[in-house]
């Protein structure tokens, strides 16, 4: 058994489960201040998650809810093993090395694939609708973030995300050497975060908060937790390929803070769009910075 | 603190803790009380101050928030959205007419009080309680949920028998699945 | 002593008439010879061929050879383990129909076709296997009787045109070179005028692009799939397509090797991904799954093209390994939705619901051969979308690998359709007594979803043959690992990591969330669901089904109206017209063609001189 | 004020037309009129197709007790002269039996099935007739006048002790200020 590789899993897992869940507690103060409440304390994210986990039942449809929360995040600490958490292997190293960017892309809908499963067996027509529209949706996002990671990759030749790294290292951050790729990234990373106006899928009174509708307790627990952690790794990777990683714990907060606040300071202001418009928008200018972002790479490289 | 409460290990302090600082409302907005939950949850009254928040579906929920009169067709509704709520759960009765039928009272189709047919921790009068009556209640909700005194949940799973002879006085023609108790 | 590999197409020939005669006779002795012949025919491929075998003969005093090359026998193999696994399946599927007999003799007779494609190494006995493999599969597809004059025409049409084109390419080529054995073929090539070069090259790929259901030429596809019965479309989507790829392999790699022909492989590779993604966009509408597998089909094909026309080394390693996975995973697909039509009576998704809990199996190999399709990893499909992809990254098709990612991306749309409207949703009360499939159904299904898993994260038990076989095409060093994937710039995937990282993350939160209140858990019906307090009659069908993309559909709804209406329609309404002129001569009736090809023959050893100016 | 003009014409076309219809102008752009309850869907008809009096209002049911009738109320609009007309009929309160008029409004019934589930004025012909709005009633139709809300309150439901002695509201404001309650609000005092 290789007792410092089951180590450095546990602490970075635990370290975004950590984070992310602040950062939730966090955009729900910045929320509620911006709306000009007192908002709750930035903990209450652990206070639910721990209420959620001391239900004391729990019901479920069939083996596929069972196991959806499970699919979520194993695919939620995959993508966080495969992520450098700081430059030069300061962090623990996990998996580092065994995966690169398009297995990356691949990994994430990992866990949305079982989550879709675990919500459509559960038979609640909501659900059912609510993945309806939250695949549609990732369709639309996938496209300008995909084109702002290929231009990088053609353009630096390399897909490791450790290789990106070290390139930043040498030429400074991708942000402003690729700036039109930066612009598309961001733009679908907005998508990605779901937050409004990308929310859609999750409409609480119209949908009864769709997929997780007939998730409680425990499945409901996972679930958050999945998501705190996925949203960190996402944080983090999006920090290492554009904004050159970071190579302190207090650097890498700092980044990922600002990169985090960007979806959620944009969603308080806007209003919900519905999904073909979300699709239509991500193929939209998303799509032409993206474009123009491969042009600007190919332009580099020939 | 906690050797004050003897009966309760640190493990239930912390669980309860949990549960008190992180209520999932799920509103039943049928009566006329639903119109004063969007001003307590919003910036004026703010009551995601103390956890409370929306809740979309009994599963996620906690808290049962039973708005005003029951009609007795209403009712079968709220048994069953109680039913599929996890334990822990709570009730809370909002109003007059949850406590004794309020100008209702002698209404052929509204319930009289709402505690015979499902378990009641809190119950908030006046007709309507403003938004401060209905944070003063959740407050006391969640003294009750760290003392324990909240059992609400357990007092209906073990007087089922009970609660399922006054429910059925009402609901005639009973066809409801057993549910989650 | 008899040749093996003439034994091999002897054991073929022979099951195909003693399962014709044993299915007149009874179905149970039809089955058993069926299942003897198919197992043992797999099992002499594999084992009968201690050495290179070959055999050689003359047609009409042209030289023919037989003989398995590297690159061919990976295709042999493919159909060998596909086969007879789909004929095991078959004896249960088709209990009860008629005309057996019939159906197995042509199951056979297009094995045999396939088998004999591989092992030719001359040109004409590779045309003469080709129409054997074509005429016996177009039997199957009008098999069933339905739609006869849409799907069955359409199919002979597109076959016949795919035919003549590889004929006249064939005949150009015996012209120019002289022989028809295809290495010669390859060996005098440069030296032909580029023009003919052309000419030829063109020919041959439209001729083998039609079998692998490329975009324009897919039209025949979606509805000889989903047509002709389930036991069959595992072999005919599984299998009997990547002989359009072996082909189209040989090609691009052998014959149009030099660098002159560089826009033909572009246009083949963007015909491939627009082909991925408008059958994509098209599978996501369908509402039958037959149709939608059937779309699907020609999707996955069009990333195999892809792979096969850009022609690198990384390239053609993940076509050939994506063209036994989408054997792998495409023919379990098409078996499993079999299962579900066999055990309900139908595959409209709107309708048939909740199976998972009537059929675990099933819905396990779906999930599974699912999983691989969408290309999630740790499964199988995962390694050949990302040597594809690194593959188009190394060799600059930046805006090619969007086109197919999107698709790739927009495949799970109609993945997860596929699972949920099936076997996931609301569980009503007139699908309550369907069981599991029967025994022989499941076993095939279970042992395709067991190599899906095993691949993903050892692909290396499949690049040793893989990268054996790119040796004959002239790739002589191919690196591959048992489970590390490398590409251009040195960057890997451990597939081992990640399977073990998986797994294990899986197994830890399992034992966690299923050992937590474990007594307070419970299993309740998908009738108790919260619907705002109102309590659904058994009756009622809350199920999500109708229009399941709506908002997919209203987003792509410009790209889909000009492609559709514009293109397809007139290609759809032209070729109607065609077909109404063509009808004539395709009486629908098989004998009619025999004689119309015997016809061709005779004409063409009377005028050999004249055409081929010996 | 105006002239009426519409309203008298209104009131004159119905009355020339049937024989036993009889009514008033009550004011201004209000027509009511009385009739029997045989002809009600040809008074209707009527009023629709020839005095375009196309939407369909109201339609309600009055229980007189006293005098064993009750009394439905179709209430129109006409879009064009801007006048509501009241056409009123009685039936018989023991065999409450009248004439289905969802083929000329379709939207009547809704209101046809409240009546008869509220009152139990059975309308032939009416399409869905069961169960509308109460669920599992057994007792009389709620709204007749013989029907005891308070008396069937208390049989089926919990009264909360402490209800009893509190006293009425009435009572409470005439002791403080030490008014006589009058005569016509007795009849309604509690006690």
């Amino acid at each position: 058994m290789n007792w410092s590789l089951i180590l450095g899993i546990t602490i970075t897992i635990i370290t975004a489960f950590t984070v992310g869940m602040f950062y939730g507690g966090i955009s729900r103060k910045v929320t509620a201040r911006i709306q000009n409440r007192v908002g709750p304390p930035i903990w209450q994210n652990f206070l639910d998650v721990l209420k959620l986990y001391s239900k004391e039942s729990a019901i479920h449809h069939g083996w596929m809810q069972h196991l959806g929360p499970l699919w979520a995040i194993t695919a939620s600490t995959a993508t966080l093993m495969f992520v450098p958490i700081l430059n030069n292997g300061q962090f623990y190293q996990n998996l580092n090395f065994s995966g690169d960017l398009i297995f990356l892309m691949y990994m994430m809908v990992f866990g949305q694939l079982g989550m879709a499963l675990g919500a459509g067996q559960t038979g609640n027509p909501n659900s059912a609708i609510g993945v309806s529209r939250g695949l549609s949706q990732m369709v639309g996002y996938k496209v300008p973030w995909l084109l702002a990671l290929v231009a990088i990759m053609v353009q630096y030749k390399a897909t490791s995300i450790t290789g990106l790294i070290e390139l930043q290292n040498q030429i400074g951050w991708l942000m402003f050497a690729s700036p039109f790729a930066f612009i598309a990234g961001l733009l679908a990373f907005i998508g990605m975060m779901h937050y409004s106006p990308f929310d859609i899928v999750f409409a609480p009174s119209e949908l009864a908060s769709g997929p997780p509708s007939e998730f409680g307790g425990k499945y409901l627990g996972l679930m958050m937790t999945s998501g705190s952690i996925f949203t960190f790794a996402k944080l983090v990777l999006f920090v290492d390929v554009f904004l050159g990683g970071a190579s302190n714990i207090l650097e890498l907060l700092l980044k990922t803070f600002v990169i985090y606040m960007i979806p959620v300071i944009y969603g308080i202001v806007s209003p919900r769009y519905r999904t073909e418009q979300s699709i239509r928008y991500f193929w939209g200018w998303p799509t032409f910075f993206g474009v123009i972002g491969m042009l600007y790479a190919w332009y580099m490289i020939s | 603190m906690i050797e004050k409460k003897d009966s309760l290990a640190i493990g239930e302090y912390i669980k309860n803790f949990a549960r008190k600082h992180s209520l999932f409302v799920l509103a039943y907005g049928t009566g006329c009380g639903a119109i004063e939950i969007p001003p307590t949850m919003t910036s004026r009254y703010d009551a995601e101050r103390f956890g409370i928040r929306g809740a979309a579906t009994p599963r996620q929920a906690d808290v049962l928030l039973i708005t005003g009169y029951l009609a007795t067709k209403t009712l079968k509704r709220v048994i069953r959205v109680y039913e599929q709520m996890q334990d822990p759960k709570y009730v809370i009765g909002f109003g007059s007419c949850t406590i004794n039928g309020g100008m209702y009272w002698d209404s052929y189709n509204t319930i009289n009080s709402l505690d015979k047919y499902i378990p009641v921790d809190v119950f908030i009068n006046g007709c309507m309680p403003r938004p401060e009556a209905v944070i003063s209640g959740f407050v006391k909700l969640q003294e009750y949920i760290q003392e324990g005194k909240a059992d609400g949940w357990r007092k209906y799973q073990n007087n089922i028998e009970e609660y399922r002879e006054n429910q059925k006085r009402i609901i005639k023609n009973w066809r409801m699945p057993d549910y989650n108790l | 002593m008899m040749n093996s590999l003439f034994l091999l197409l002897f054991i073929l020939f022979g099951s195909a008439i003693l399962s014709y005669i044993g299915h007149r006779i009874s179905e149970t002795l039809g089955n058993i010879i069926v299942v003897v012949g198919a197992f043992s025919a797999s099992i002499w491929f594999f084992v009968g061929f201690e050495t290179p075998a070959e055999f050689s003969y003359k047609i009409a005093d042209f030289d023919a050879l037989w003989s398995f090359s590297s690159y061919s026998w990976i295709f042999a193999a493919l159909v060998s383990i596909l086969s007879p696994l789909a004929l095991l399946y078959s004896t249960s599927y088709m209990k009860g129909k008629e005309r057996l007999g019939t159906f197995y003799f042509n199951f056979f007779l297009s094995i045999l076709g396939m088998i004999g494609i591989t092992m030719s190494q001359d040109f004409i006995s590779l045309f003469i296997f080709w129409e054997i493999m074509t005429w016996s599969s177009y039997l199957i597809v009008i098999y069933l009787g339905k739609d006869v004059e849409k799907v069955g025409i359409k199919y002979m049409i597109f076959s016949a045109i795919g035919a003549y084109a590889l004929l006249m390419g064939i005949v150009l080529i015996n012209r120019e070179v002289g022989s028809l054995l295809i290495e010669d073929a390859f060996a005098y090539f440069p030296q032909i005028q580029f023009s003919t070069q052309l000419l030829i090259g063109i020919l041959l790929l439209i001729g083998f692009s039609i079998k692998s259901a490329m975009m324009p030429l897919h039209v025949w596809a979606p509805g000889a799939y989903s047509n002709s019965p389930m036991s069959y479309t595992a072999v005919f989507s599984g299998a009997l397509s990547k002989m359009g790829i072996y082909g189209l392999g040989l090609v691009f790699i052998r014959l149009l090797s030099s660098g002159e022909f560089t826009l033909i492989n572009e246009i083949f590779a963007w015909a491939g991904a627009i082909t991925t993604l408008m059958a994509t966009f098209y599978a996501i509408i369908q509402d039958d799954a037959k149709k939608l597998l059937a779309y699907s089909s020609i999707g996955q094909l069009g990333y195999i093209i892809v792979g096969v026309a850009i022609g690198t080394e990384l390239s053609i390693m993940a076509a050939i390994y994506l063209a036994i996975l989408h054997a792998a995973f495409k023919g379990n697909l098409f078996m499993a939705i079999g299962a579900v039509e066999k055990q309900t009576g139908s595959t409209d998704m709107t309708l048939v619901t909740g199976l998972i809990r009537k059929m675990p199996l099933t819905f396990f190999s779906t999930l599974v051969s699912i999983i691989a399709l969408a290309a999630v990893p740790p499964l199988g499909g995962f390694v050949g979308k990302w040597m594809l992809y690194q593959s188009l990254l190394a060799s600059e098709h930046f805006f090619l690998i969007i086109v197919i990612f999107t698709a790739s991306t927009a495949a799970f749309l109609y993945s997860f359709k596929i699972l949920y409207s099936l076997f996931l949703g609301q569980e009503e009360p007139e699908f309550k007594n369907i069981k599991e499939a029967p025994l022989p159904m499941l076993i095939p299904m279970i042992l395709l979803s067991l190599f899906l898993i095993v691949t993903g994260t050892f692909p290396g038990i499949l690049f040793e043959p893989i990268a054996n076989g790119m040796k004959y095409l002239g790739f002589n060093d191919v690196n591959w690992n048992m489970s590390l994937l490398v590409n251009a710039w040195g960057d890997e995937v451990n597939l081992q990591h990640v399977s073990m990282y998986i797994g294990t993350i899986f197994i830890v939160a399992f034992i966690f969330i299923s050992l937590k209140n474990r007594k307070r858990t419970r299993y309740v019906t998908t009738k108790d669901i919260s619907t705002s307090g109102e309590i659904p009659l058994p009756h009622e069908n809350l199920s999500f089904k109708l229009n399941f993309y709506k908002p997919f559909e209203r987003a792509i709804s410009p790209v889909m109206k000009k492609t559709m209406d514009s293109i397809y329609d007139e290609i759809g309404n032209g070729l109607n017209a065609l077909f109404q002129f063509i009808r004539y001569i395709y009486s629908g009736n098989g004998q009619g063609y025999a004689l119309y090809v015997i016809i061709f023959f005779v004409l063409l050893l009377l005028l050999k001189n004249q055409i081929f100016g010996l | 004020m105006s002239e009426q003009i519409k309203e008298k014409e209104t009131l004159e076309a119905l009355t020339k037309t049937f024989e036993k219809v009889n009514g008033i102008v009550q004011r201004d752009k209000r027509v009511i009129v009385e009739t029997d309850a045989e002809i009600i869907p040809g008074v209707l008809l009527y009023a629709k197709e020839r005095l375009k009096f196309t939407h369909f209002s109201h339609m309600s049911c009055v229980d007189w007790i006293e005098n064993n009738q009750f009394e439905l109320v179709y209430i129109l609009w006409s879009p064009e002269d801007k006048i509501q007309l009241i056409i009123k009929c009685v039936i018989n309160r023991e065999k409450p039996i009248i004439q289905n008029i969802d083929n000329i409004w379709r939207q009547a019934n809704t209101y046809e099935r409240e009546i008869r589930e509220m009152f139990g004025v059975e309308f032939e012909g009416l399409i869905g007739a069961k169960e509308f709005i109460l669920e599992d009633w057994d007792d009389i139709p709620p709204m007749r006048k013989d029907f005891d809300t308070k008396e069937y309150s208390s049989k089926h439901f919990f009264d909360r002790p402490g209800r009893e002695d509190a006293k009425d509201v009435r009572t409470v404001i005439t002791e403080r200020s030490g008014e006589e309650i009058p005569d016509f609000a007795k009849k309604y005092s509690r006690d």
